[in-house]
């Protein structure tokens, strides 16, 4: 059976209850949520708006593959990921990331693996705006060192 | 015509979020595109110079090498920091 | 800062919405959550209720240390696990861990940790009542091959 | 007095629940108290016999050699399969 797929790009805030009912499906024994959150800071990087660009019709396309990728390495219920984009304030989530599987293995890997992958593949970009002035959020190796813990899939050139 | 895109730190430092430039033979490469580009001014020499450049064509992360056909939306953008 | 740590065990359902705005303390960024499902099973091994006994005192005591072992390898905000006993159909939740960190690493590694040692460690037993009997059920070594994945944290001679 | 008690398959095939018996000095140890019960009969025999029988002491899993000592609780149960 293929895994129910969906990936959202919006400004309105998400429901994580109807997120979850979504992944429910068949014979459903584990689902693992990631959600995350705008970070206020401190101090001289205190934040008080972060500002989320991305790139319309390549962020759906790349949010759709990254889920496709998932559920060929593992065999998946479902998957859902939504990603805000617009001004968002400290304390508002930012993104969501649901995985449904029969056991709770594949389960905390595809959505670990998700998450990795949308963090250094999926075109979005911060900016940071606070007291101390703006700017745009760097890009961390530690997210790409995350990412490359996953090998390819067996089987697959890629 | 190849569609142009820039995003983010690279839209900000050209003043420029797309532009229009005509298909040619002598740029129907991805870095062949880029230097055309780079000799725009120092704005441009300079945002889309970084090492770290990401370029897509139609959506797709490009390589260098990659051919550009008439018609290609070519993109611009520094490393995402989504998440 | 101390973790906030909360570890219930009860026959009623529990709040998932609830549970998860609990963990938002301070200036968390990172929101991991397993939630475990009855399976309904197909065919010889369908189940129509699943029961579900405990060891009363020793339990919220094992998963309050394993929610301390947690915080002790991981720096966390909050955790919480409510696991439910007595008799449950196939689609209700039993379990629930969730995990509130500042960075999305810790909250993964702490919520797979702690369903681990929940699994290996905590003083449930389940048995399955279906059309061809009861039967409890067996512990499974891919269980233990998990928690085995978790060496002792740097510096602990335990 | 030591407190016994027993959960899940064990519980079951007793037909016990929980049982006092005098802590006395010759079943002082989580394994002498175990061979003292399973000559209770052979239902108690086939119960404290199984290889992966866990016992907790006063709630904390135990090793064979623990000492026990009046007023223990001592559990007496399969491996756990909650989650």
């Amino acid at each position: 059976m293929a895994a129910v797929l969906q990936a959202q790009v919006q400004e309105q805030a998400f429901d994580p209850a109807a997120l979850h009912r979504s992944l429910k499906v068949a014979d459903c024994g584990a689902v693992v949520e990631f959600t995350g959150y705008v970070r206020g800071g401190e101090g001289s990087a205190a934040v008080t708006t972060l500002e989320l660009e991305h790139y319309p019709g390549m962020t759906e396309r790349s949010l759709q593959l990254i889920l496709e990728d998932a559920a060929a390495r593992w065999p998946l219920l479902a998957a859902t990921v939504v990603h805000r984009v617009g001004r968002l304030a400290p304390g508002e989530p930012i993104v969501w990331v649901g995985v449904g599987a029969a056991h709770r293995g594949e389960a905390f890997a595809a959505c670990d693996f998700i998450m990795d992958f949308l963090k250094t593949r999926a075109p979005f970009w911060k900016k940071e705006h606070g007291p101390a002035g703006s700017a745009w959020v760097e890009a961390r190796s530690s997210d790409d060192e995350r990412a490359a813990r996953w090998q390819p899939p067996q089987g697959s050139s890629r | 015509m190849l569609r142009l895109l820039f995003f983010a730190r690279v839209r900000e430092q050209l003043g420029c979020d797309r532009l229009e430039v005509p298909w040619s033979a002598d740029a129907a490469t991805v870095e062949k595109l880029l230097s055309h580009l780079q000799q725009r001014g120092p704005q441009w020499q300079a945002a889309l110079g970084q090492p770290n450049l990401l370029i897509a064509v139609n959506q797709c992360v490009a390589e260098p090498a990659d051919l550009l056909r008439e018609g290609d939306e070519v993109a611009f953008f520094p490393p995402v920091t989504g998440g």
